[in-house]
């Protein structure tokens, strides 16, 4: 048994430490690549299964190191960062699967591998992060892992979808550290806890706060791509598929979503961040982002990039949930991290599997392509459905609660954003639905790699998605269950709101 | 004369003024005690009875070992440039007798600056420098290597400073002294020889550096 | 008795008495000299965990008449940092220089490391002066050992301005000893009053200093010299020569001249620091080539050091300690950083045959322990987590914030957006298509040398330490400074 | 004291004119001049330093210095002399 001071930081290292020895690796050693990998993956899963343990039993779990005087690196797990950790871990362990099905036969898998797994360890670092300062390294490490990822092709244009990846999220991260920094030259040490750590504060900087609050805002929105500071992400979907997957469905986006939810609950209390009329904000940036997001990824025909605008919007219903004063809102939020996510890698995986065994990548090559790949098609579906809200999906939970907490907080308009959003997302995914099951393949596909055999496409390509698609409908159709997502999600909320 | 010559010369007698006004003060109104008693006082313990060498090579003995560092660095940095420069002609038959009388003479009176530089004035520097112009004077006078032994022993003439300096040091801090402490009973004779290494480092980079460049005597 | 400060001194200059007399041997007697030297450095650094701060009177004859060493927190981390990077510089010169230069390059190697070392343990005002010529002879005939036009020409402006630098710096000394009768600092610091002597000495000696130290706008020689040199060269030039300027800067700074001459020299010092910044980050995104752009960021990192000045001043003591931890780490975190750009700059260009950054894509992408010892410099040059550089610049910031001097945060933030500016513009290339074996990429014409494993050590190790080590591991340095001399 | 006096200033003056011609003029020969005129200056300030009347020994300390400095001078000088000469003239 692991004692609680190693866990956190045995987590961490669970990825980190095969990563660096997948970077000394030589490109031709594939097996040994492998095993490192999934033997990581693994252990990080049943290490976090002993976390949520300890967390459900309301043990404190922490792993502290001190930087320097009155600076210190913590890594403790409450129910939030506990949700998002075993979200990584269980998103992570799949697409490894995949990206060792996708990438195996291209050049620098060694570097690939290394900052995959970098990748992963930072956003569990700062999914952990006992406060602000250990967020931000983490948050930074996060940009420098997956900057590597995003120019792994080494193609012009992932060379340019790259430097604006970086140009966004440095500058962003240079907002998040001005806004960290004033903060602790205000209020010390920031530590995440439950309900806030600024209350003392309230009414002698309130001035102050609200800039602080804006400056963190601005940091985080960019790598959760809320309106106008969502640029990077369609560019960054030149980066392989796996990539993309865990960027949109993971690690990059839900970070930023994350680091919302940890400001306004656990920074700032709702109660102050209510007071000081920051939520109304927050709200009315987040609608316009959902609209604006599902707009754009009507007009797209290539299916990355209108998944790509569909996630600008998707998740900003997490931060959307933050932003509604009462604790039904926020359940509604935080579940859609997870659900989102699941839903989201999915339809990665199939847009992955769709370029990789018949080198179709824009939504008008798709007629038919469910007789000719029908799992990966049905995983499509399953995920698209999802985003919709169509019930017993995943997605609907997320908008049911939202909706519910809306009304109660007496904010009706938010209703009409729900609503409209979703007729817009079934707007943009039931063309593709159609053509993919109703109309007829073409006589031959535009690059078929992989031919049909005993399965559609490479195994390790089709059960990643398979096997999120089922977790998916899962979530939706147990979300009463003990374990699940949801109910995780209520303690949450119950924990925040002080219930 | 621009503009900005006459800026800088204004800055410049604004400065003057300021220095010479703080010179002033210091000298005159502060003029505090400064070192020159207690020295004074303890050249006795020093070994030698020139204050000026008392200072040099014992109370101030670490600031002349890193200047022959210097030196050292200095010739280095000379050969590390490249071959010697091609000498001047052999000499007519006056400059020539008058050399054949001169450079003994230098070589005479350095050493003894060497010698009376333990009571009086005089010591390594100047012997040196003495070394150093004879073989200035041999080389103005024809003599391609300025009358300097061949590369392998001017590297052993060079470096022999510090290393006298370092090595005496050295031994006597493991004798259970402290680093650069001569203890009086041999004071005299230690600081004797590490003058007279002095004298003919000295006056050897002097010459080579003269040279402007690594005599490594390949001649056209 | 051993006296391990002297022995830092004492070492080099044997062993550099030793190489110049046997060229022959002169790799193996320096190598060794070096693992000597450093163990000593190591020794003076793990009496003053233990003993706290380190004096030694150089021939027994005691201050003032005698010349004093001395090792305090402060100087020893310095210290220890400097003989890590040379050691490192050492092992990565063996297999760098042709055996023609390695004759020179040894024994004059060596000199410049007991200057070294000797002005980190400097404390005598004079003593200072002929350990700085020392070191600025022995540096810039080492820069000028390739013995190009260009090099010449560059690191013979740098010897001058260095000379007038030192002259300046002497006529300060001069000063302070017709008005105060003594050259020790600390008796110095004890009799020195506020009034035109601390206003007129302090401005002669810090002026000299700063020249030498390539302050903005007094840097205008330091990109030529540095990036004109041999790698090894350039590497010790950035990482060290001017971080012994700088330290005695501070060192003069905080022990004599800060308690009397008020707030306005600190200020002025930190609006230079802000406009070397951004001068130097800007020049280093518009270098063309790689080792300028590496040359232009030391005048940047130089500024970074300075911008502490006037929130040194102002801060009272727990947090003054706390800031000048985070100005050493920084300046630590520097000198690793840089000596690993700057060799591994060195390889690319041996392997590339030139260091044209818009060409160097091949050349990086076929050496990736290079890349990434290129990489891991530059998120400790922008100070990005988890470089000990971040944790300084957070330090910094929350400081100046605390203190309402936002302003100089705002240069900080300024700087860190300009410099992942120029630093991710060159890691950019690490990302093209595969890399073939090298020669068959860069065409042709230009010559490429094989590059060895032994030789990219260095380079990434010191990247590491600068870019995690002393991000996660510096708060010993906290509990050093503790023994500082007040 | 007035003898004092005299040589000091005459040591800030010989200081300020090498400054002046190091800062005035391009050539590196010429500048290199300069600096050794500064040195000098120094000299004689230190040299005035050590002056006590001639009754009384002056003070040996800082004729050592100046003794010291002359060495670290005459180097410098040296090393410069030899890279100046490595160049081509175009550029003095």
């Amino acid at each position: 048994m692991i004692p609680d001071n190693i866990l956190p930081a045995a987590i961490v290292f669970s990825s980190l430490i095969p990563g660096l020895f997948i970077f000394l690796l030589d490109e031709k050693r594939h097996v040994l690549r492998t095993v490192l990998n999934m033997a990581g993956a693994l252990a990080k899963l049943g290490l976090v299964g002993i976390l949520i343990l300890g967390v459900y039993e309301g043990r404190l779990i922490e792993s502290r190191w001190t930087l320097a005087p009155g600076l210190d690196l913590v890594l403790s797990a409450d129910a939030l960062s506990v949700l998002f950790v075993t979200l990584s871990t269980v998103l992570w362990l799949v697409t490894t699967v995949y990206a060792i099905g996708y990438l195996e036969h291209s050049p620098h898998r060694s570097r690939f591998f290394g900052f995959f797994s970098l990748c992963v360890t930072a956003t569990v670092g700062l999914a952990l992060a006992g406060n602000l300062l250990t967020f931000v390294i983490f948050y930074e490490a996060l940009t420098l892992a997956t900057y590597p990822l995003v120019a792994h092709r080494g193609t012009p244009d992932s060379a340019q979808g790259a430097r604006v990846y970086l140009a966004y999220t440095l500058g962003g991260g240079v907002l998040l550290l001005t806004g960290a920094v004033w903060l602790r030259s205000l209020a010390g040490p920031v530590d995440f806890s439950q309900g806030g750590m600024l209350s003392d504060l309230a009414g002698v900087y309130d001035g102050q706060l609200i800039v602080i609050f804006f400056l963190l805002l601005g940091g985080l929105g960019v790598k959760a791509a809320l309106i106008p500071l969502h640029g990077w992400l369609p560019q960054a979907m030149v980066a392989p598929a796996p990539v993309s997957a865990l960027l949109h469905a993971v690690a990059v986006v839900k970070a930023g979503a994350f680091g919302i939810i940890r400001v306004v609950y656990d920074i700032y209390g709702v109660v102050l961040a209510e007071s000081l009329g920051l939520l109304s904000v927050l709200a009315v940036v987040t609608s316009v982002t959902i609209i604006y997001g599902s707009l754009r990824a009507l007009s797209q025909d290539g299916l990355k990039k209108r998944l790509a605008y569909s996630t600008v919007s998707q998740v900003s219903y997490i931060a959307l949930g933050a932003s509604i004063f009462g604790p039904i809102a926020t359940i509604g939020g935080v579940v859609h991290l997870v659900h989102q996510g699941i839903m989201k890698i999915t339809l990665f995986f199939c847009a992955g599997n769709y370029a990789e065994t018949l080198g179709v990548h824009k939504v008008s090559e798709m007629n038919g392509v469910g007789r000719r790949m029908p799992w990966t098609t049905l995983a499509f579906t399953v995920g698209a459905l999802g985003m919709i809200g169509v019930p017993p999906m995943a997605g609907f939970v997320s908008k049911w609660y939202l909706g519910l907490g809306a009304a109660e907080a007496g904010s009706d308009w938010v209703l009409l954003v729900l609503v409209a959003s979703s007729l817009l997302n079934a707007a943009y995914f039931f063309p593709i639905l159609f053509r993919a099951w109703f109309k007829d393949p073409p006589a031959r596909w535009p690059e078929e790699h992989i031919s049909a055999g005993r399965l559609e496409t490479a195994g390790a390509l089709l059960w990643p998605p398979v096997v999120t698609a089922m977790l998916a409908l899962a979530a939706g159709i147990f979300a009463a269950a003990p374990v699940s997502p949801l109910e995780w999600a209520e303690l949450i909320a119950r924990r925040e709101y002080g219930l | 004369m621009t503009l900005r010559h006459l800026f800088l010369l204004g800055t410049l007698a604004v400065i003057g003024a300021a220095l010479a006004w703080v010179f002033w003060d210091a000298v005159a109104v502060q003029a505090p005690g400064r070192l020159a008693d207690m020295a004074l006082d303890r050249v006795p313990e020093s070994g030698v009875s020139n204050p000026v060498t008392a200072v040099l090579l014992n109370f101030r003995a670490y600031d002349t070992l890193l200047e022959l560092a210097v030196l050292m660095a200095a010739i280095l940095g000379i050969w590390s440039t490249g071959p010697d420069v091609p000498g001047f002609l052999p000499a007519g038959e006056v400059l020539e007798k008058l050399t054949a009388a001169i450079v003994p003479l230098l070589i005479l009176s350095a050493g003894y600056l060497l010698w009376v530089g333990g009571h009086a004035p005089g010591g390594a520097f100047q012997a040196g420098a003495l070394l150093g112009a004879a073989g200035v004077i041999l080389r103005l006078s024809g003599r391609p290597d300025a009358g300097l032994p061949p590369l392998t022993w001017l590297r052993l003439t060079i470096v022999l400073g510090v290393l006298a300096f370092v090595a005496a040091a050295l031994v006597l801090m493991a004798a259970g002294y402290g680093f650069l402490t001569f203890p009086l009973a041999v004071a005299k004779w230690v600081i004797l020889a590490i003058e007279s290494a002095a004298t003919l480092a000295i006056g050897a980079t002097l010459a080579a550096a003269y040279l402007a460049g690594e005599p490594l005597g390949v001649r056209t | 008795m051993i006296d391990w400060l002297a022995l830092t001194v004492a070492l080099p200059l044997l062993g550099s008495v030793l190489a110049a007399a046997i060229p022959a041997r002169s790799p193996g007697i320096g190598m060794a000299t070096g693992l000597l030297t450093t163990t000593a450095a190591l020794s003076v650094g793990v009496l003053i965990a233990h003993a706290g701060e380190l004096r030694s009177d150089l021939g027994g004859w005691g201050v003032p008449l005698g010349i004093a060493l001395q090792a305090d927190g402060l100087s020893g981390a310095l210290l220890v940092m400097a003989n890590l990077v040379a050691l490192g510089i050492s092992a990565y010169a063996l297999g760098y220089f042709a055996s023609g230069l390695r004759r020179h390059f040894w024994p004059l190697w060596l000199l410049l490391w007991s200057a070294l070392n000797a002005l980190f343990l400097a404390a005598d005002v004079f003593n200072i002066y002929v350990t700085l010529e020392l070191l600025g002879i022995a540096a810039a005939a080492l820069g000028a050992l390739t013995g190009g036009q260009a090099a010449i020409a560059a690191n013979l402006r740098y010897l001058l301005v260095g000379l007038l630098g030192s002259m300046t710096y002497l006529l300060g000394v001069a000063i302070l000893y017709t008005g105060l009768g003594t050259l020790d600092l600390r008796l110095a610091a004890e009799s020195l009053t506020p009034g035109p002597l601390a206003w007129t000495a302090g401005a002669l000696m810090l002026g000299g200093l700063l020249l030498k130290a390539a302050l903005f706008p007094l840097h205008f020689w330091l990109p030529p010299a540095h990036a004109q040199a041999p790698a090894p060269v350039s590497a010790a030039l950035s990482a060290l020569v001017v971080k012994a300027a700088f330290y005695l800067v501070l060192r003069l700074w905080i022990d004599l001249f800060a308690p009397v001459v008020g707030p306005g020299p600190g200020i002025l010092l930190g609006a230079l620091g802000a406009g070397g910044v951004i001068w130097g980050s800007w020049r280093a995104f518009r270098s063309e080539r790689l080792k300028l752009l590496a040359a232009y960021s030391t005048v940047a990192q130089v500024g970074y050091l300075f911008l502490f000045f006037p929130l040194l001043a102002a801060a009272a003591l727990p947090k003054q300690q706390e800031l000048l931890g985070a100005l050493l780490l920084l300046a630590l975190t520097h000198g690793f950083a840089k000596a690993g750009l700057f060799l591994s700059a060195g390889l690319l260009q041996k392997h590339a045959g030139h260091d044209r950054i818009a060409e160097l894509g091949p050349a990086i992408r076929s050496l990736p322990a290079v890349a990434f010892a290129m990489g891991l410099a530059g998120v400790a040059l922008v100070g990005l987590p988890p470089s000990g550089a971040f944790i300084a610049k957070w330090i910094l910031l929350t400081e100046s914030f605390a203190m309402d001097r936002w302003w100089w945060a705002l240069v900080v933030l300024v700087g860190t957006l300009m410099a992942s500016a120029y630093v991710f513009r060159l890691l950019a290339n690490a990302f093209g298509p595969a890399a073939h074996q090298g020669a068959v990429e860069l065409g042709g014409d230009v010559q490429t040398e094989k590059i060895g494993r032994m030789i990219q050590a260095p380079a990434l190790l010191m990247a590491l330490v600068a870019a995690v080590l002393l991000g996660l591991g510096a708060e010993p340095l906290w509990t050093l400074l503790g023994s500082r001399s007040p | 004291m007035a003898t004092q006096l005299l040589f000091g200033l005459v040591g800030i003056i010989l200081f300020l004119l090498g400054v002046w011609s190091f800062l005035a003029h391009r050539p590196l020969l010429r500048k290199l001049i300069a600096l050794n005129v500064m040195g000098a200056g120094v000299f004689h300030v230190l040299v005035a330093v050590a002056y006590r009347g001639l009754e009384k020994t002056p003070d040996p300390i800082p004729h050592a210095l100046v003794l010291t400095g002359i060495v670290v001078a005459v180097s410098a000088t040296a090393l410069a002399l030899t890279l100046g000469q490595r160049l081509e003239h175009e550029d003095d």
